[in-house]
């Protein structure tokens, strides 16, 4: 049943191969297709960090998702589309609190034993357990309080949460299902993997590499083309990986600077998703200049988001952002939102903040009350492009009286302050947020301690439409909710979307499909090296 | 000023090393005493010790009856003052011959600033020197001039008792002869007693009244040149003396 | 000092370093004046643009011109650099004096901590402080001046206790000078030197450490950007627009080199001027290469060495310095001859060049130079090396510096036999033990088994006589062998050569500067002055029928045991001629009293005396002394 | 003061009949010597993991809240505190420290939440390499280049060698190893591909990092090497070992060479701590996962306690590093076991 998907990949790939094999002179025919995959080999892709624990119940990073998507399959997979489609179950049944799941009888464990609903029913059994604190909790379930039952003779099993939750099943996309002596003991998988997946892993050296070899029997793994070994190698920089990939060292990677232009100029496809986005927030709390409403309408309006995009993605994704969760495939299209957004307009975000007060003083920056037009203009370290976009942006705001000092935080000290201590004034923020629901902590509810709502964020229209969403029983009007909240963000300029998060795959000698910039296992193939 | 120097029981050590070893020397005032002895022996260091230089384990060092110990610096400079051995290291490259011996002057006090240029000129002419050499650095100056310089700068204090320490071991010995000469001229015309160490027996001979004859760290045999040398009762004193190769022919 | 940078920088690299170190400087003065505006020129439709003309180094992320950004961060790195040694030096200085200046235990203690620290690598240090004080400009600057003030700390300290031990501090502190004015007329102005060398380098040294802090992200941070910044930034783009990287990289590297020249340079000055004062006393020491004697028909002759108008010349700025000129020699075999001269006649230099020793840039010619009838001059280095390693012995003035501290004495003995004859290591080493024992060495065996600093010096120079003798040597060439020793230590190792010479018949010819040690050993003396010989003559007849007046000088200035105590001593007025002021006429004849103007106009020869001894005068004196 | 302890150290000259028998006094010196020196770098380890541990003192904030993470309420971030002794007196908690040091518990990972020594245990490894070959090439490539420049350029020979050599030296000397590192990637990884760019997968993955380390270490540690050199053949032994008539080769190699690396190696040695830090810039360079890499990362991101560890690894690598150098002219030099007592 993951045949359609499979065959769609394979599909993919020879089209992509006999593209190659046209551009091959020597090579002619029909039979260039399946003579220009390798037969055998490793296929090595490289990741900026390490992936930590491979608990695949309690590691929900990035980079442990690429590498469970070889080892493991979840219950349901997202396509390309956005739509649901099969993983271990065959079938589904979804009412907004209760879903049935109909699990593939033939899908069998990495270790030969039989994949029942009961396996299944031990990883939730896991994850429900308070002392495991399993991350799934919170990044796919909303909590703890479901149930679930397990009808090994009928092949079914069910899922009942204690409330209505719209994304549950592209969620579950990502919990990977661990099988054999693996669903028994998740915890003590440290150094090997026992999953559904079409790989197993052969040795783990952290920070170093994850190799695999193919799982023979697989469906698929048969073809021509498919690698012996997949190796997942952490490569710090970019431009490293870049050489890499152009000594063919490497077959694929996240490349999103530079680099780019060498490696297509090498003959390496590549190919741009969307994972995530890039905004600004502004801290609401009193006492704050940014906390006056004119002065967040006149700093979006001085920025023209269009060259920033551009600079804080490399290039990538030059389009002013339209989205606070621009992650492909995007379950609910916000776009029309972006309306909202103060438009780009020297002259009016000077109006705006004339209107409400400021006036210039002697060395050009605004002032009101005796107080300076001045604030921080904060940054991670960790994204790249961020230092030159906030030094872009603080161009821009000096242009309008507003004088911003960049403030680079280290990754730790960013996340303290955001989600803990408020401790900011304007923040550049990046997120890999497939679902909207993931902002809803910062942007209402409680305030620190009780909550992660630092920048005492208090737009009561935002709120309500993401209760509405949350409980909206169809897609449909969850996404309407959605769209509104997004709104009612950007009429308060509460929070405004920069870019699109890009993640740029970069492939030579091979073939790999990725979804939402996830590597899709089942996809890979080595060709022969040109 | 006047006063010669006393030692008495004078011990120094160097971590646990005894260097000098209970030594009783007497300077008698106007009178030159000669120190010899071998390298090692201590000779040096009773030097620095009575300026200063040396850590005193034991004993008393008392010039004119003061224990200079207990004398300020500057005190201490009117009545103790040294020449070096080595003509090259005890000239500050950095100063002229002029400056060299005024800052002895200045750091005394004595005379009015406008005096002092004519001093200097005195105490060059005194160590037969041209006072057209003030104006140089000690570099342009042969190892003989050297050490006239440093033995002016020493005068300069116009002090009660001259340490020479080696003063002319450095030299060749047609500049040793001028040196030596030198000295002789200043001992007759100005005042002050000597303590003359060398390790060249023939050198105190010429030019000392009294001799001590030192061997680790302890004075062997003393008393005036004439008798120690005629008639030498130390063992090693008289060794001393067959060592010396003679080039006349001892009579 | 002035003077010497001038000169220094009248060189090539000199006035190169020179130049570009103003032009550093003006850089930092009126780069950002200049240059800001089109460095902070955001257009982002130009991000990344390759080096064109309009951008010399491409432009970076934000489309800003990287040369002119390159050129603005001048002033920051340059400054960032001086500061750091500024605080280097204001740290390190004063703690490296205190040190010094303050008793052998505070010293001692000091050094300790200092050795460590110093060995601690500055970039650790850097990171740990960086750490402290938070990353940035500042936190750079101090981490990269703190982890550099140990090695100012230490270089003071070394500098200031090599020079209070020097005379002329205690000299002053004899005088009652007061500790500020010793300090600082006395000790800061001669370590200033070395130090000015060092602060100078250091501020490349600086500049490179804050560029590696800024390009690890550990430095400067925008807006703020320093010469590393930028490289981390243009290196984000080194394999689409190198020059990005490149450019602030290649600035780097000038500046790093431009100051360690600098270094260089001032250090070249002081180093050569060193070097020129050491030219005094080069005798001994000097060496080297380029040998071309002119070898003439010999004529027969049946001494041990007969050597023939030996010439040696020293190049320098002022031409060749002629240190040897036209010295004849002759030793008969089983002689006894003694050369006796001040320092700087040529003396050693002589024996040196006869005995193949001297090396470049030293140039040695020589009418006759044969040693047992071999013309030295023709013959193969191989068959050289082993003719004079078997039948000519040296033996050299300091006994604590001739044997190699790192080697048993009975390696360094046996070493002879088996290079020579061939001995095995066993029976080489019993003919060291007995050689050892020979010159009266007792319990040689174990003695061989010890390092020279376990020898006393009378030893070592006894060992080195044994070496010599380690083969059957014709000849040994003893040069000042007695003058680091005591006179007691003298009279043992004269009576030890004497005892060779009438045991052994080996010839000796001793060099001495001290007449009487020679008229106790030799039997004829040769009198060096200025490069030539003056006089010739036995030894009986020095004190009956020395001719020349500057032998006759050197015999009465000398007090010995006779001496009348009250009369003055002879003194000869005036120095020896300079090697690059040689008068044309006799040497001596400006401190002659019986000169006159034949004598200044032309160079006496070496001829044949009333009673046969030779003498170059031409007014020579008679009478006993 | 000087001349008289000198003058004292060459009292046994006196005469042969007074020689002390020196060989009699066997306490041996060197042993003396050796201990005296474990005694420096133990309280010069000490000195390294005191500061270290004063550095989380000196730094704002609170390393638990930090490492628990935005969300975790006031009383868990107590609770930890007490956990990890944090609400001890600081006299208390210095030597819990060296306990947990001394035992080889170098703490977690504030970002990652992983035991230290997981980290270093995996990285080690890579550093080690790069540190070892390093080092090795540095001393063989110094050492031997410095003997054969400083002998054909002695006293003035081949003055166009020296200048050359001046030059390039201080060049090489004086160009950063972060900028030498990714001219080499340019030149020999991607330009022509006889390297790996980057990683630590094979041998020949670490040709370039230690490349990159030796270009510079190896230039300074050369010039010291053969100004060493001139020194050691101005000596009067070499003089007198040519007298001897030895070969040319006996006389540099076995007369001038272990004299020569006492000389080089004191001052040389110095340069060898900056070749272990050399590998803190080339691993980011050449993204070797090893400990400079991490170390970087760790400054970056404030992870403390994989600063502290880091730092003290380098840093005792540093100091044992000296210690053996102490050592080997211990050997070489025969003097210095008498003279260190």
């Amino acid at each position: 049943m993951r045949r359609p998907q499979l065959l769609a990949a394979a599909g993919l790939a020879l089209a992509l191969a006999a593209t190659s094999a046209c551009s091959d002179s020597d090579d002619g025919g029909g039979s260039g297709a399946n003579g220009n995959f390798a037969s055998g080999g490793t296929f090595t892709f490289a990741v900026a960090g390490d992936p930590g624990t491979l608990n695949p119940l309690n590691n929900t990073a990035t980079t442990a998702n690429w590498l469970f998507r070889f080892l493991y399959q979840p219950l349901v997979v997202r396509e390309e589309d956005g739509s649901v489609g099969p993983g271990l179950a065959t079938k589904w049944d979804f009412d907004g609190t209760k879903a049935v799941f109909t699990i593939d009888p033939n899908a069998t464990c990495s270790d030969g034993s039989k994949i029942t609903p009961s396996v299944i029913a031990k990883n939730f059994a896991w994850v429900k357990e308070p002392k495991n604190t399993s991350t799934v909790i919170g990044a796919t379930l909303p909590n703890r309080d479901f149930t679930f039952a397990a009808d090994d003779a009928a092949g079914t099993f069910t899922l009942t949460l204690n409330g209505p939750f719209s994304n549950l099943l592209p969620s579950l996309s990502f919990m990977h299902q661990a099988c054999g002596a693996g669903a028994d003991n998740p915890a003590g998988l440290t150094t090997s993997s026992s999953g559904s997946g079409p790989f197993v892993l052969k040795t783990a050296t952290p920070n170093s590499e994850y190799v695999m070899t193919k799982r023979d029997g697989f469906p698929g793994n048969d073809a021509a083309g498919v690698p012996d070994q997949v190796v997942m190698k952490i490569v710090d920089s970019e431009s490293t990986a870049a050489n890499l990939l152009l000594s063919g060292a490497i077959n694929a990677a996240v490349v999103n600077g530079q680099d780019r232009a060498r490696l297509t100029a090498a003959g390496a496809t590549e190919k741009t998703y969307t994972s995530g986005g890039v905004v600004v927030s502004f801290n609401h709390r009193e006492g704050r200049i940014t906390a006056d409403k004119a002065v967040r309408v006149a700093l979006t309006q001085a920025l023209d988001r269009g060259p920033v995009a551009k600079v804080v993605t490399q290039g990538l994704l030059p389009e002013a952002g339209t989205s606070v969760s621009a992650a492909q495939p995007q379950i609910c299209d916000d776009s029309s939102a972006a309306a909202a957004i103060p438009s780009f307009d020297t002259a009016a975000a000077e109006a705006t903040l004339t209107a409400d007060g400021w006036t210039k003083g002697g060395d050009g920056v605004l002032t009101k009350g005796g107080k300076q037009l001045t604030f921080q203009l904060g940054y991670s370290t960790a994204t790249p492009g961020a230092a030159a976009a906030a030094e872009l942006m603080a161009d821009a705001f000096g242009k309008i009286g507003a004088k911003a000092t960049i403030s680079p935080f280290a990754q730790a000290d960013y996340t303290q302050r955001v989600f803990s201590t408020g401790d900011y004034d304007v923040m550049l923020q990046q997120f890999s947020n497939p679902f909207p629901s993931t902002l809803i902590g910062l942007l209402a509810g409680p305030f620190p301690p009780d909550g992660t709502n630092a920048g005492h964020v208090a737009n009561k229209t935002y709120a309500d439409a993401v209760a509405a969403a949350r409980t909206a029983t169809t897609q449909e009007a969850a996404c309407q909710n959605w769209t509104a909240a997004s709104k009612a963000l950007f009429e308060e300029a509460d929070m405004i979307p920069i870019a699109s998060w890009p993640t740029n795959w970069v492939v030579k000698n091979a073939v790999m499909e990725t979804l939402g910039g996830r590597p899709i296992a089942e996809s890979v193939r080595l060709l022969q090296p040109k | 000023m006047s006063g010669g120097l006393v030692v008495r029981g004078l011990t120094v050590r160097y971590g646990g090393r005894t260097v000098v070893d209970g030594v009783d020397l007497d300077v008698v005032d106007g009178r030159v005493l000669g120190l010899v002895g071998e390298s090692g022996s201590g000779k040096s260091t009773i030097a620095r010790a009575v300026l200063g230089l040396a850590p005193v384990h034991a004993g008393a060092i008392t010039v004119g009856g003061q224990e200079v110990r207990r004398l300020s610096a500057r005190e201490r400079a009117r009545r103790v003052q040294m020449v070096f051995q080595d003509p090259f290291g005890s000239l500050n490259p950095r100063m002229s011959v002029g400056g060299i011996i005024r800052e002895g002057l200045e750091a005394l006090g004595d005379l009015p600033a406008r005096e002092r240029a004519a001093e200097v000129t005195r105490l060059l002419e005194l160590v037969s020197l041209s006072p057209d050499l003030a104006q140089r650095l000690p570099r342009r100056l042969s190892g003989g001039q050297r050490q006239r310089v440093a033995i002016a700068r020493a005068l300069a204090a116009r002090p009660g008792v001259l340490i020479a320490d080696e003063i002319t071991s450095a030299l060749d010995v047609s500049v040793q002869a001028q040196v030596l000469n030198v000295l002789r001229g200043i001992l007759a015309a100005e005042r002050f007693s000597m303590l003359f160490i060398s390790h060249n027996l023939a050198v105190v001979r010429y030019i000392s009244d009294d001799i001590a004859v030192m061997r680790d760290g302890v004075i062997v045999e003393t008393g005036p040149v004439d008798e120690v040398l005629a008639a030498p009762r130390h063992p090693y004193t008289r060794e001393l003396l067959d060592a010396i190769p003679q080039l006349h022919p001892t009579a | 000092m002035r003077r010497q940078l001038r000169t220094v920088f009248s060189t090539v690299t000199g006035s190169v370093a020179a130049v570009l170190l103003l032009l550093l400087v003006l850089l930092a003065i009126f780069g950002p004046i200049i240059w800001s505006g089109k460095a902070n020129a955001i257009d982002v439709a130009k991000a990344w643009q390759p080096p064109s003309g309009e951008h010399w180094f491409g432009t970076d992320e934000l489309g800003r011109d990287m040369f002119a950004r390159s050129l603005v961060a001048t002033r920051l790195s340059l400054l960032s650099a001086v500061a750091a040694s500024g605080i280097a030096i204001v740290v390190g200085v004063p703690v490296g004096l205190l040190a010094a200046m303050f008793g052998p235990r505070l010293t001692s203690a000091f050094q300790s901590v200092v050795n460590v620290s110093i060995a601690f690598p500055a970039l650790l240090t850097a990171m740990f402080v960086g750490t402290v004080i938070g990353i940035g400009v500042p936190g750079a600057i101090l981490g990269v001046g703190i982890a550099m003030a140990p090695m100012f700390a230490r270089l003071t300290q070394t500098l200031t206790a090599s020079v209070i031990s020097l005379d002329y501090v205690a000299a002053a502190r004899t005088m009652g000078v007061p500790l500020r004015r010793l300090v600082g007329r006395h000790v800061l102005a001669n370590v200033a030197e070395p130090l000015v060398i060092t602060a100078t380098t250091s501020v490349g040294t600086s500049l490179l450490g804050i560029s590696a802090l800024s390009f690890l992200g550990l430095g400067a941070r925008p807006p703020q950007y320093d010469w590393g910044g930028l490289l981390s930034t243009g290196l984000k783009a080194i394999y689409t627009s190198p020059m990005a990287a490149i450019g602030p990289g290649t600035l780097i590297a000038l500046s790093g080199i431009v100051f360690s020249l600098l270094g260089e340079v001032i250090a070249g000055a002081f180093g050569d001027n060193q070097s020129n004062r050491r030219f005094g006393r080069v005798a001994r020491a000097m060496a080297a290469a380029a040998r071309r004697l002119s070898a003439k028909p010999a004529s027969p002759s049946d001494a041990l060495l007969d050597v023939a108008n030996l010439r040696v010349g020293f190049p320098s700025e002022n031409g060749e310095l002629p240190a040897v000129r036209g010295v004849s020699l002759r030793v008969a075999a089983g002689e006894r001859v003694g050369i006796v001269g001040e320092s700087g006649s040529g003396k050693s230099v002589s024996v040196m060049a006869i005995a193949q020793l001297v090396e470049h840039p030293a140039v040695v010619t020589a009418d006759r130079l044969r040693f047992l009838g071999t013309e030295l001059s023709t013959m193969a280095p191989a068959a050289r090396r082993r003719f004079l390693g078997t039948n000519l012995a040296m033996v050299f003035q300091n006994p604590m510096s001739s044997l190699n501290p790192a080697m048993r004495i009975g390696t360094q003995l046996a070493e002879v036999a088996q290079v020579h004859s061939g001995l095995s290591a066993s029976d080489a080493r019993t003919r060291a033990a007995d050689r050892l024992a020979e010159v009266g060495i007792a319990d040689a065996g174990h003695r061989l088994r010890q390092y020279p600093h376990e020898f006393s010096g009378g030893m070592r120079q006894r060992a080195m006589i044994a070496m010599g003798l380690m083969e059957t040597p014709r000849l040994i060439i003893a040069d000042e062998p007695t003058t680091a020793l005591d006179v007691t230590v003298q009279r043992q190792i004269l009576d030890l050569l004497l005892a060779i010479n009438r045991d052994a018949g080996a010839a000796i010819l001793l060099i001495s500067h001290d007449i009487s040690v020679i008229a106790n050993v030799c039997e004829r003396v040769v009198v060096m002055y200025a490069g030539v010989v003056v006089e010739d003559l036995p030894v009986a007849s020095l004190l009956r029928a020395a001719a020349h007046p500057y032998t006759r000088a050197l015999i009465a200035s000398v007090p010995d045991m006779t001496t009348d105590r009250d009369a003055d001593l002879a003194t000869i007025p005036g120095r020896p001629p300079a090697l690059d002021d040689l008068p044309t006429g006799c040497p001596f004849a400006s401190r002659c009293a019986f000169a006159t103007d034949e004598c200044v106009a032309q160079m006496p020869p070496l001829a044949p005396m009333a009673d046969g001894h030779l003498a170059a005068c031409w007014h020579p004196q008679g009478g006993a002394l | 003061m000087t001349t008289s302890t000198a003058e004292v150290g060459k009292r046994p000259a006196s005469a042969g009949r007074r020689v002390r028998p020196t060989e009699g006094r066997k306490t041996p010196g060197w042993v003396r010597g050796l201990a005296w020196k474990l005694l420096r770098l133990v309280i010069s380890i000490w000195a390294v993991l005191t500061l270290t541990f004063l550095m989380i003192q000196f730094i704002p904030g609170d390393p638990v809240r930090l490492a628990l993470g935005p969300d975790a309420p006031a009383s868990l971030v107590e609770e930890r505190r007490q956990q990890l002794g944090l609400d001890q007196p600081l006299i208390v908690q210095y030597f819990d420290y060296w306990g947990r040091m001394l035992t080889g518990d170098f703490g977690d990972s504030l970002l990652t939440q992983q035991p230290v020594s997981l980290l270093v245990e995996a990285r080690i490894g890579n550093t080690a390499t790069i540190v070892a070959l390093s080092l090795v090439a540095t001393s063989v490539v110094a050492i031997l280049g410095g003997l054969l420049v400083g002998i054909a350029t002695h006293r003035g020979r081949r003055p166009t060698l020296r200048t050359g050599f001046t030059l390039a030296t201080g060049i090489a000397a004086a160009l950063p190893d972060f900028l030498v590192a990714v001219g080499l990637v340019f030149l020999f990884a991607v330009t022509f591909t006889i390297f790996p760019v980057a990683g630590a997968a094979g041998a020949d993955s670490f040709v370039l990092p230690t490349l990159a380390i030796t270009l510079g270490s190896a230039a300074t540690m050369m010039r010291v090497v053969r100004s060493s050199t001139a020194v050691v053949l101005d000596q009067d032994y070499l003089l007198v070992a040519r007298a001897k008539r030895l070969p040319a080769t006996r006389v540099y190699l076995r007369h001038g060479l272990p004299n020569l690396l006492t000389a080089a190696l004191t001052l040389g040695g110095l340069q060898l701590g900056t070749v272990v830090t050399g590998t803190i810039v080339v691993e980011n360079v050449f993204a070797i996962p090893g400990l400079g890499t991490a170390l970087v990362q760790a400054l970056i991101t404030r992870d403390y306690p994989v600063v502290q560890t880091i730092m003290v690894l380098l840093a005792g690598t540093v100091l044992i590093l000296n210690l053996l150098i102490d050592v080997a002219l211990g050997a070489l030099d025969p003097r210095s076991k008498r003279q260190r007592s």
